[in-house]
């Protein structure tokens, strides 16, 4: 067992994988999307409704590995209730600190449980997974119906 | 046993890389093969002593370059056992191969309401191809089912020929399952019935003799990297007869007679079916590649693999919550499982962990996927040239993993 | 000059070769390009350390022979100075590329009567593929007529213009005579009128910069080998609408987003172009090329290349009974010729006796041969790392020749 | 200049290549049939009169190098006069000898001049030069049209 693989594996992740919060279907809901890795197959579903300019509710569906199912359950979680802009600042921070691109500065507390997703940058291979979800949520965002990670 | 293993895994440089420090444990083979050094010598020698255009040069180097060319060709005939070179068409991989037929021969020869047989096991290669040509050409795909053992079902195939059959596409070995297909009695039903078949025989290649002359298919194709050869290289046999009544698929230099804007001539086959500069280091590679084999004891590496697979099936059987896809009749050394409450994925990243190189997905046959009811699987392949002590590092590191992730 | 030649040539381990006893004298570079030894060595490390499928693996190897690959497109997509690394599609040659324009674009998007401008310079690349979309669409081909001079006829071009015309294939080198083409008119007219261009830049590359952004082609090709790099490798670049708006050209696996007998749907681009198991590591490869020219000082190549064409012209005009084809505004160190009473072929073989290498015949370029009113040329054509010496080698042979056939 | 360059073009080829015999059209002819090499553009036609199983007149008449002409001139030369079984001996000793096939065994004085042609063995390069002429012959009385060397 290495390090690494403990990083990725701890226990949070591995907890919301197998007791993933808001698996469910948000019927009717204001946007959703499917999120697609056409090169496993894993598929999820966003649903979320927006008003006021605020993620009211969110919800993920689908088939995925841990990382992936992980990191949907994260998100709901860390999406409820924030403006569209704090949601935007969300996304460009988990994206960015995974693919290494520019992250926006903030506190740990702010970041919470999604420090938990740090581990995957060791898995280039597998960053797909933990932005899957993030990605359907843009796309719900912008009105598109599926969205793949490539 | 006089087959060394420690011996032939002197041949390939990759298998004695480390990665992260651990010694790299190969088992992805279906996907691609390591190669010998002797094909990647040949490339260096091709691009320090002979390097020059083919058909074209009025000189010794290029002679020379087109000799080396022309002589891998024959190489490949004499290893499918081919009536002649000129039913070797060298293509970028096997993919191409297909599309070229489906281009070539099924554009100009089928038309609507025609019908084209594909069965379960075909691999993405395979099938595409044919649906894009359905679509255009208003073509039905009809699809041999596949038994519970992983077999495809040899009865239900009868049943699906009509007056309007034209073409079988078929595998000759599941690259999922590693099932091999019996395919001289699909071959002769559908020659019964005058009705054309292409052999996908990618991962039938690497592990037993491919005989033309045995299966008599029409049109058979492989691809190069998986046969210990370099990538960019692929092969399209077919029936001279057939490739002869076939307009071009590419057009450019090389695969002209004569070009006027008025009016175009092509040249006879294979030249008809090669566009443009070719692969030529590569096409050299690939020989190189068989010529290595050649040199091996067949039997006894056949002899090897079949074991490893019994050691391995053996082996996975006994990890809990494992569950391996298929018992077919005859099966090459690949095996495809899933593990009861984990993830493909996150399996094969504990398995990377220690330098266990496998595949999870759907290994470019999501048609076969959906008949075993499953989104994705772990895949391990093997070639001769893995050990069992290789096997047992799988078995034990999927053993941790069942208690990691339990 | 602080350009040294010496030291450039080390880098090409074939320039120090001998042929029969005699050092090479490779004056055929317009055929194919000599590799430096980086690129076969990037080709070895591939193979030695790195060789695993891309875009499939969840393990390490994989992942690292993806960054690989990827990195190559985007070095790519730098040295054309394209958008974004989403407009390259690798294939196998230049040829195909164009062939792939023409069946996926083309295919799709004309009809009856529609016409197509090509030049008289094309190589058949550049013809053929529009050739046999012509026939089977039924498109008018129309073509920009030769000046004595080897230049093109830029206001025939603009005559050639009507409301039916729908696309230009025009190269921006001719391999023949070495004329440079003045793109940017070219292509703003047929801008200005609403026409798709696309430009064959294959001999282009290896002598000056190519810019997207300053010529604004839809489309652009070139070939791997002629720059340096390993055969088997080419390039598509297309504006991103434009890709995204095209069907696939062939289907496999890589290119698809979800394979179901009932439907499939396909990636994004640039994948949806490149079906199956590319040529990995001569992409690979084709990037390290480009690395090695980009470390050069290019400004000293191409001055380089201009004094020895300038060379070559004086010496080879001093040649009695030899006639230099074409004199064209603008040229790069490829020239044509032929001797009066000795046939190209021969003239070739006497060259070839001192190990000069020279092609000799029509260059893939059959009509501009019409247009010249020969059936074939002898050409010499120069890379930067030819010699003065080589150029004096060349001449003093023509002289040999000429006295030995008189 | 090397030997091997001498022994191609020794004074009997550069003679015929020069001054080709029976270089005309025969017209009307009972057989006749183009060569063409894609490869370099050469094109030559021969055309002939074929009565009572034997060749009564032969000629080439075309575009090409020194050594496809003297080859189709000797060529002419060679068969003029024979029956359709030597000829087809003067076939195979020409493509045996020059592709490295089996040669039927032949008296010095049979050969003839044809035995010049044997210096293109060193040029592999050159061989379909020299075989265009009688590959185009063969193709002839096969009653084939356009024959292509490749
Ligand atoms: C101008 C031009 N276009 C296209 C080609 C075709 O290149 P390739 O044979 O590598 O496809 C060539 C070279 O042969 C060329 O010189
Ligand atoms: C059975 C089968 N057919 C076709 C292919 C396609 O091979 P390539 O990607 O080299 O064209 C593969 C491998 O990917 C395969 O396993």
């Amino acid at each position: 067992m290495s390090d690494d693989l403990n990083e990725l594996y701890q226990a949070i992740i591995l907890d919301h994988s197998k007791h993933p919060h808001n698996a469910r279907v948000i019927a009717p809901c204001t946007h959703s999307a499917e999120g697609y890795n056409p090169l496993c197959g894993d598929e999820v579903t966003v649903y979320c409704t927006i008003e006021g300019g605020r993620v009211a509710d969110v919800s993920c569906m689908g088939q995925g590995c841990a990382i992936s199912k992980a990191s949907a359950s994260l998100m709901t979680l860390q999406l409820k209730g924030k403006t569209l802009d704090e949601a935007a600042i969300e996304l460009d921070w988990v994206t960015g600190m995974l693919t290494g691109g520019v992250v926006p500065g903030r506190s740990a507390e702010a970041v919470g449980d999604l420090v938990a997703l740090a581990g995957v940058r060791q898995f280039p291979a597998r960053i797909k997974c933990a932005t899957l979800a993030w990605h359907a949520f843009e796309a719900a965002l912008k009105g598109d119906q599926v969205t793949s990670t490539e | 046993m006089a087959f060394s293993i420690d011996k032939i895994r002197q041949d390939f440089p990759l298998l004695l890389q480390a990665v992260k420090g651990r010694p790299v444990c190969y088992l992805d083979n279906a996907a691609t093969a390591q190669k010998p050094q002797v094909v990647i010598d040949a490339l260096t020698r091709f691009y320090t002593e002979q390097n020059a255009n083919v058909h074209r040069g009025a000189y010794y180097l290029s002679q020379s370059a087109t000799d080396a060319y022309e002589a891998a060709r024959r190489r490949i005939a004499h290893f499918l056992n081919a009536a002649s070179p000129s039913e070797i068409v060298f293509t970028r991989n096997a993919t191409e191969a297909i599309n070229l037929v489906a281009a070539a021969w099924g554009r100009t020869f089928l038309k609507a309401g025609d019908e084209i047989i594909l069965s379960s096991l075909e691999h993405h290669a395979n099938i595409v191809p044919w649906q894009l040509l359905a679509k255009e050409k208003d073509l039905i795909i009809k699809v041999i089912p596949l038994l519970a053992s992983g077999d495809l079902d040899f009865e239900a195939y009868t049943q699906l020929f009509t007056a309007k059959t034209r073409f079988v596409a078929i595998t000759a070995v599941s690259n999922t399952l590693g099932t091999v297909v019996p395919l001289e009695s699909f071959i002769s039903y559908a020659h019964a019935n005058e009705v054309l078949v292409l052999v996908d025989a990618c991962q039938a290649v690497p592990h037993f003799k491919v005989d033309i002359a045995l299966w008599q298919p029409d049109f058979l194709v492989f691809t190069g990297h998986k046969l210990f050869g370099p990538n960019g290289i692929g092969v399209l046999y077919g029936r001279a007869a057939l490739l002869s009544s076939m307009p071009p698929y590419q057009g450019g230099g090389g695969m002209i007679e004569r070009v006027a804007f008025e009016e175009t001539t092509f040249r006879a086959i294979p030249e008809r079916f090669e566009a443009g500069t070719p692969a030529i280091a590569d096409a050299i590679g690939l020989a190189v590649a068989i010529d290595y084999l050649a040199a091996q004891d067949t039997a006894l590496l056949e002899q090897h693999e079949a074991a490893l697979l019994r050691h391995g099936l053996m082996r996975l059987q006994a990890v809990p919550s494992l569950r391996i896809l298929g018992n077919p009749t005859h099966q090459v050394p690949i095996v495809s499982f899933v593990m009861e409450g984990v993830h493909p994925h996150d399996l094969a990243t504990y398995l990377d962990s220690v330098a266990i190189c496998v595949r999870a997905g759907h290994h470019c046959t999501q048609p076969l996927m959906r008949c075993l009811g499953v989104q994705s699987t772990v895949r391990a392949s093997f070639a001769f040239y893995n050990t069992f002590e290789e096997v047992d590092h799988l078995a034990d590191t999927l053993l941790a993993a069942y208690q990691f992730f339990k």
